[in-house]
């Protein structure tokens, strides 16, 4: 639960790496680091989920997506909407619609809580793509980036690359640091005693299901970000973006990343996405060559990539 | 859907200010044939679905395509082309990824997809409005993209949802049908056909008694064939495509609907399907722009020679990669084999004014909305076949409301 | 509606439902009995879908191909126990999921390798192609009443073995306690192996029966795999009887649902869904943990 | 005499048809060891189960402090101050024996729905922590993952876990199976201590720790209460003693040694 | 004594995750023999159980049986060659009835073995209430029948070892009784039997053997007529 040194060297070096990735990256490979940045931050709210709370969700994609919707909905057709009213708009969406639906799934478990979160985010999906008003089945347009400004000061322009790439690093390490910090706080620790044992942690005293709920909203909330990025980025929603591919997708970077470590997402999303573009460049059959890798890794690498580091050096944290 | 074109600019100045960025590494430089002696290959970017459900259109458009440039010698403008294929997954979430390893990474000259309206239109936030490439598509027949969507740079070699419909109508009331009953998919494809293929039907004056929507990608139709043959209305008008289209018109005729109430759509509920829906499909009416049997010698060619080169037969897929290649070759030898930055405009206006005559659904030409005008044929299932009755509608055009380009 | 309307529907809504059961057979076992969640369910469903293409296109006869197609699921399923889920029964739910997504990719791509990627149509065969008078213009095939006699024997069968068998006493004894199983002298492994081929076979048996009414293609096991599941977890885990209940529950809700309330008939089997895992958290007629 | 501290009345369980604890009332009061023994079976744990609410009964109920807290969710009755340990080992096995602590004492510091502030910086839950594990003989082993103590030290660990949470009442389901002589005799003094200011319901089969702590003793066969009363009185009950060593009449009397 | 040990167990040591449990315990039971084992609750008897069964191996020491060594096999070939177990809490299986609790593992007597076998009728014979439920879902039945259950389920591997674990626990004195003499029965017909109990008394008469367990490790063997010879070894290990 504390950071020992070694990972501590190998965070500085990872941020050093995607910092400077814009300078010699190409373009299209730094707009890949971007997908797969926010790819990450999906990946890290799921894990709070799946790995620290103990609640395999299944419908993660929903709140993804949702966020998405939310920005192209709010923006207008000919001019740009403010950054920080998109951001609470996108925001209090995601947290409202997980509040709703986390109060009906934490009162379930197991395979149990898997079904009913896919269920409501099924039900959101079919409501998107079967109304014409939120585009349907083709989806959306956003047309226009937010503008982060104070007043008439232009604070910085998403519409440069650069400063977007910065952005959704900037929010990635945010939200990594926000997860940090809240599972090193009591509530985090509340969360993982849940995980490990949530009889006993009721049986201590904590009312468990709200705990569960909380982490739930946040969760949701955060998964809502990596969504509002990701509508900035492309520019495009579609109900794809809340499908159980999607939500299957971001539980498949978790599990292979390692649950239950911040960093194992992170680096499950830049394995699964550059290890998906790299197939698919070299090999008609990239599918089976996933598929091969995906099995492998299951039999002789338990606990995913992170599983890895663990074990490189002994007396890790956990 | 809504006029977005002045809202491009934004886009644009991302993407400008994208190539302006110092920093990243790619030059922006451009081999054509005048750099590197006539050798340097033309690079076509192919986004289709080569995986899932809609593989196997994915793959019938590449063979046309390809075909069609081979039947010109294998190179546009005289220079070799390289293919650069990706497979779409059909998936419009992946679609941006893919689209610009395409445009940024691999710098295609040319950008040919997709099968899937929502991947087209995620593809078209990434393209529209830049130099390069010229991206034309092959199938997805979503009606913004040459209407309120459409583009400088962003032709279609296909069909618009609406025009493979709109000759519907007329059909159904010359048959002497007053009600019609819609059947389809709750998709925005689904939508828009059935809307177009009610238009003029209403004109006419006929009622449509009620819309069935089926929840996409249910092929689960016994509840609503009941409510059908409930409501007894005149005739069908449904849209259903591959397993969907097969499985729609054997279960409709199975529940004996067939005989009583005779079944119309557009072409893709039988086209290439009738081999597996057999004795079902007897008599079904249906409208298109194109069908195996037309007897044309371009088509009796086009369709010997793809069978000789892919022991298959062609499908009107097939057919709308072959015009792909067409416009290909019309666009690079505007250009005399220049695909640069520069020769962009002057590929544009080619294509803008395209006539392709030698296709084998019949020729046809570019309108300005960049959707081509075309006949649509009236076709019905005989003997396993879709006979062609007739033109439904010659030179057909989409109204392309809204499309406004900036030339 | 009218009463024959209602009637109509009903019955439309039964056969539906008696299909749903069929095509999560394979899953009542596998996931519901020994408590694998297998995602490849509906990926082995496709894989016996082109079996029956593949097969009848050499045998000309349907009930040949599915002769011929059950030894050869049976065969894949127990290679696929053997190598790979074998090794997972003691670990975290979670490595399965992940282990059989991996399959999916793997055997859809074999799919793709062995058969393309073209839609394709089974025939009907001829004895069961025609179709019976219902009302005064609809009629019913006879395959269809077909397919639901055999989800009936489906049904009765996985109930005979499961419920009168010395197998299906080692399966529930192997569910309820794999000790004390174990302690009697039973191979829990190989019990183990034989109800993941059976599960994998029954799967693909349901794409091969299903294949003439269906038809062949691609990716067509993604939908089954997510009903399938929703069938298992309303009728509660480890139930064979919840399933079959859940599925015609599943059938009539979704029928009138499209029939009632079109504007969210997609909707309609999730809010079920959620409505009974609210009301009884381990699903109709699971046991409560 | 004052109403007792917790009460229960006709509490009754039923799994089925077996009835595993039958209308059993009970009333405990301020302080003291009272001592639960009974075979295997006679529904000891069920008792504490109910008693913490992890299982609610069939009919009757619970009484702490005069209030009802029949059917209350096991969190709500560990705040109102009933604590207790498992008769399997329930911990945390990833977590050290002081992060195990800190979240127990952490559930008596109001809300843990705190965000911010890193949890090793509260200086109270951490004292607090480190007090129970002096307390149970653990300190020296806290930074000690819980899955890497032996079975005694997680059977103190239990015993800690619960006292960091400040109970009054203390549900103790077997803590002293599998410790050792020295660990055994240091919890039976410890549980001496306890005695004083909280109310001990200990569940046991260790008969020297049982006759070394209790105050009062209680024996359950078969879901009822055979005998409730002074330890030695209780001893003396033959029936009490058949209970426990066996009637000796499994083959009919008379033909074996006694 | 001349005979080899039917099972022989020496040195086990045995752990659950990182607690050791068994510090090497040694047992021995001739064919034929009932060796009773005891101990306080959580000394090791049911672990002791466990590893000679391979339910949970030892990671030290050898279990042989017929001086095979078995060590390390899974459950099911060590019940297959003649250990059948009676476990502490029944196991039955709730969702079988009594008539397939006892079917689903019978096996037949191997053909040279000179004992009778215990078929189904035999086994009811020996318990006349289970022919009266024999379809019954096994959690239906009283603790008792539950017990009966337990043994004839054993009985029907025609087991050479029943391993009893706490057969008597929580039944009423009547019921003990004839669980008891069954007990025997079974003894009388040649079966070697290892019994856990806490009805010290009754052990004594009907056990050849006493073995008692204390952390772990065996503190007392010998006959069971020396142990009932001395009841301060009864208090100081296994009384109130």
């Amino acid at each position: 639960m504390t950071a020992s040194p070694a990972p501590v060297l190998l965070h500085l070096i990872a941020l050093a790496l995607l910092a400077a990735f814009p300078w010699v990256g190409g373009e299209f490979y730094v707009d890949l680091a971007l997908t797969l940045m926010i790819l990450a931050l999906f990946a890290l709210s799921l894990d709070l989920l799946v790995g620290y709370t103990g609640l395999v969700s299944f419908g993660h994609a929903a709140f993804f997506g949702l966020a998405g919707y939310v920005l192209a909905m709010i923006t207008p057709e000919t001019e740009p909407v403010s950054l920080w009213a998109a951001l609470a708009a996108c925001l209090a969406a995601s947290a409202a619609a997980a509040l709703v639906i986390g109060w009906f799934s934490v009162r379930t478990s197991g395979i149990y809580f898997i079904m009913i979160t896919l269920a409501f985010a099924q039900m959101l999906y079919y409501f998107l793509s079967e109304s014409p008003a939120f585009g349907g089945s083709d989806g959306l347009f956003v047309n226009f980036r937010p503008v982060a400004a104070v007043g008439d000061w232009l604070l910085f322009d998403l519409d440069d690359p650069m400063v977007f790439y910065y952005f959704v690093l900037a929010t990635l390490l945010a939200g990594y640091a926000l997860l940090t910090t809240i599972l090193r706080a009591p509530f985090g620790q509340v969360l993982q005693g849940i995980r490990i044992n949530e009889g006993r942690t009721r049986a201590l005293g904590f009312p468990t299901p709200r705990y569960k709920l909380v982490s739930f909203v946040i969760a949701g909330t955060l998964a809502g970000l990596a969504g509002f990025l990701e509508a900035v980025h492309t520019g495009y929603v579609s109900p794809g973006h809340l499908s159980w591919h999607e939500s299957g997708i971001v539980l498949m970077v978790v599990i292979l990343g390692g649950r239950g470590t911040l960093y194992g997402p992170v680096l499950g999303a830049f394995t699964f996405g550059l290890l998906r573009n790299g197939l698919q460049d070299v090999t008609e059959h990239w599918i089976l060559f996933m598929g091969l890798f995906i099995v492998a890794l299951v039999l002789f690498l338990p606990g995913g990539i992170a599983g890895l580091i663990r074990r490189a050096p002994k007396g890790g944290s956990q | 859907m809504t006029d977005t074109t002045r809202a491009r600019p934004s886009r644009r100045r991302f993407l400008a200010g994208a190539a302006a960025t110092g920093a990243i590494a790619s030059t922006g430089f451009v081999p054509t044939r005048f750099a590197i002696g006539g050798q340097a290959p033309v690079k076509v970017g192919i986004l289709l679905p080569y995986s899932g459900t809609y593989a196997s259109l994915g793959e019938a458009i590449t063979n046309g395509m390809k075909m069609r440039i081979e039947q010109a010698g294998g190179t546009l403008g005289g220079r070799p082309v390289e293919y650069i294929a990706i497979d779409s997954e059909a998936s419009p979430p992946q679609a941006p990824r893919h689209t610009k390893k395409l445009v940024i990474k691999d710098q295609v000259d040319f950008l040919v997809g997709p099968v899937h309206s929502g991947v087209a239109l995620a593809m078209a936030q990434v393209v529209a409005g830049r130099d390069k490439p010229i991206m034309i598509i092959p199938n997805a027949g979503a009606n913004a993209l040459t209407r309120g969507q459409c583009a400088r740079n962003i032709f279609r070699a296909s069909f618009s949802n609406w025009q493979t419909c709109y000759p519907c109508g007329q059909v159904m009331a010359d048959d002497g049908h007053k009600t019609v009953v819609t059947m389809t998919w709750k998709y925005a494809a689904g939508n828009e056909i059935m809307a177009a293929g009610t238009e003029l039907f209403k004109e006419f004056g006929g009622a449509v008694i009620k819309d069935i929507r089926v929840p996409f990608p249910d092929v689960e139709f016994q509840a609503h064939l009941s409510e059908i043959a409930a409501l007894k209305p005149d005739a069908v008008l449904a849209f259903f495509s591959g397993g969907g289209a097969i499985k729609f018109v054997k279960d409709y005729a199975a529940a004996g609907l067939k005989d009583s109430i005779p079944l119309y759509g557009p072409g893709f509920l039988t086209e290439g399907l009738t081999e597996g829906q057999g004795a079902a499909a007897e008599g079904i009416k249906t409208t298109l722009h194109y069908a195996r049997t037309l007897d044309t010698p371009v088509n009796r060619m086009f369709l010997e020679a793809y069978k000789k080169a892919y022991n298959k037969e062609a499908d009107v897929f097939a057919v709308q990669g072959f015009d792909t290649g067409s416009l290909l070759l019309q666009a690079i030898d505007a250009t005399e084999g220049d695909t640069g930055a520069d020769a962009s405009p002057a590929m544009i206006e080619a294509l803008s004014a395209a006539e392709v005559p030698d296709s084998p659904r019949g020729p046809w030409r570019m309108s300005e909305a960049h959707n081509p005008i075309m006949d649509i044929y009236l076709r019905q299932v005989e003997g396993g076949v879709n006979k062609i009755l007739g033109v439904a509608s010659r030179d057909l055009e989409d109204p392309a409301t809204g499309c406004k380009l900036d030339t | 509606m009218d009463l024959a309307q209602f009637l109509v529907q009903a019955l439309n809504g039964v056969q539906y439902g008696l299909l749903l059961f069929l095509v999560a057979s394979g899953l009542t076992l596998i996931f519901g009995i020994m408590g694998i969640i297998n995602l490849a369910h509906g990926a082995f469903y496709m894989i016996g879908a082109y079996l029956a293409y593949w097969l009848v296109g050499l045998t000309d006869n349907l009930f040949l191909a599915i002769l011929l197609g059950i030894p050869i699921a049976v065969a894949v399923g127990l290679v696929i126990e053997r190598l790979l889920i074998a090794r997972l029964y003691d670990r975290d739910h979670l490595d399965q999921v992940l282990l059989t997504y991996g399959l999916i990719l793997i055997l859809n791509e074999t799919q793709k390798i062995l058969w393309g990627s073209d839609f394709h149509g089974v025939p009907v065969p001829e004895m069961l192609a025609g179709s019976v008078p219902l009302t005064e213009n609809q009629a019913y095939p006879v395959y269809r009443l077909f397919i639901s006699a055999v989800c009936l024997g489906v049904a009765a069968g996985m109930w005979l073995v499961i419920a009168r068998t010395r197998l299906g006493m080692m399966i529930r004894a192997g569910a309820s306690n794999r000790e004390m199983t174990s302690a009697l002298g039973i191979n829990i492994g190989r019990v183990f192996a034989i109800v993941f081929a059976l599960g994998v076979a029954l799967a693909a048996f349901s794409g091969m029966i299903g294949a003439p009414v269906s038809s062949v293609y691609p990716g067509m096991g993604d939908r089954v795999l997510i009903i399938s599941f929703v069938v298992v977890v309303i009728g509660g885990i480890g139930s064979v009887k919840g399933a079959f209940i859940g599925a015609l529950l599943i059938g009539l809700a979704d029928t009138f649902g499209r029939v009632l309330v079109p504007d969210f008939a997609s909707m309609v089997i999730y809010a079920l869904m959620a409505l009974v895992l609210l009301w009884r958290p381990q699903g109709l007629f699971g046991r409560a943990p | 005499m004052s109403a007792p501290l917790l009460k229960t009345y006709a509490l009754t369980k039923r799994f089925g048809a077996l009835v595993a604890v039958d209308a059993v009332d009970l009333a405990y009061d301020r302080s003291g060891v009272h001592a639960v023994i009974g075979p295997n079976g006679a529904g000891k744990t069920t008792l504490i189960n109910l008693l913490s609410g992890d299982l609610p009964p069939s009919s009757g109920g619970v009484i702490f402090r005069g209030q009802a807290v029949t059917g209350a969710p096991p969190d709500r009755i560990s705040r109102l101050g009933i604590g207790r340990s498992y008769q399997k080992t329930n911990l945390y096995p990833s977590l050290t024996a002081e992060q195990s602590c800190r979240l127990a004492a952490r559930s008596r510091r109001g809300s843990a729905m705190r965000f911010f502030r890193p949890a090793h910086r509260d200086r109270q839950t951490g004292e607090a922590a480190v007090r129970a594990l002096d307390m149970v003989g653990l300190a020296e082993r806290r930074t000690v993952p819980c899955g890497a103590l032996s079975h005694g030290e997680q059977r103190q660990l239990e015993l800690a876990m619960i006292l960091a949470t400040k109970p009054d009442v203390l549900l103790l389901d077997e803590p002293l199976a599998g410790m050792g002589r020295d660990e055994s005799d240091r919890i039976i003094a410890l549980l001496g201590q306890l005695a004083r200011d909280h109310t001990i319901i200990l569940v046991e089969h260790d008969m020297d720790a049982v006759f070394a702590v209790a105050d009062e003793l209680t024996v359950m066969v078969q879901g009822r209460i055979l005998d409730s009363g002074p330890p030695g009185r209780v001893r003396s009950n033959p029936a009490v003693q058949d209970a426990y060593l066996g009637a000796g009449d499994g083959l009919g009397a008379g033909d074996g040694p006694s | 004594m001349s005979q080899t040990a039917l099972l022989e167990a020496a040195g086990l040591h045995t752990y659950y995750g990182a607690s050791h449990v068994l510090r090497g315990v040694d047992l021995t039971i001739r064919p034929g023999e009932s060796v009773g084992l005891l101990g306080r609750n959580g000394m090791g008897k049911t672990t002791t159980i466990r590893s000679i069964l391979g339910l949970t191996p030892p990671r030290r020491g050898k279990v042989t049986l017929d001086g095979r060594p078995v060590t390390g096999a899974p459950p099911h070939t060590i019940a297959r060659r003649g250990v059948a177990l009676v476990p502490e809490g029944r196991g039955i299986f709730p969702n079988l009835t009594v008539r397939e609790n006892l079917t689903m593992g019978a096996r037949p007597a191997p053909p040279d073995s000179p004992a009778e076998d215990w078929a189904l009728d035999r086994v009811l014979t020996l318990f006349p209430p289970l022919g009266e439920r024999l379809d019954t879902w096994g959690n239906l039945l009283s603790g008792g029948q539950q017990q009966m259950l337990s043994m004839g389920r054993a009985l029907m591997t025609n087991p050479r070892l029943l391993i009893l674990d706490e057969a008597t626990e929580g039944l009423a004195p009547q019921v003990r009784n004839e669980i008891w003499s069954v007990v025997r029965a079974i003894k009388d017909a040649g079966i070697a039997t290892l019994i856990v109990d806490k009805d010290l008394k009754t052990m004594l008469r009907v056990c050849d053997h006493c073995v008692i367990l204390a952390k772990g490790q065996v503190v007392y063997a010998g006959p069971a007529s020396a142990l009932a010879a001395d009841p301060e070894i009864h208090v100081r290990f296994l009384g109130i």
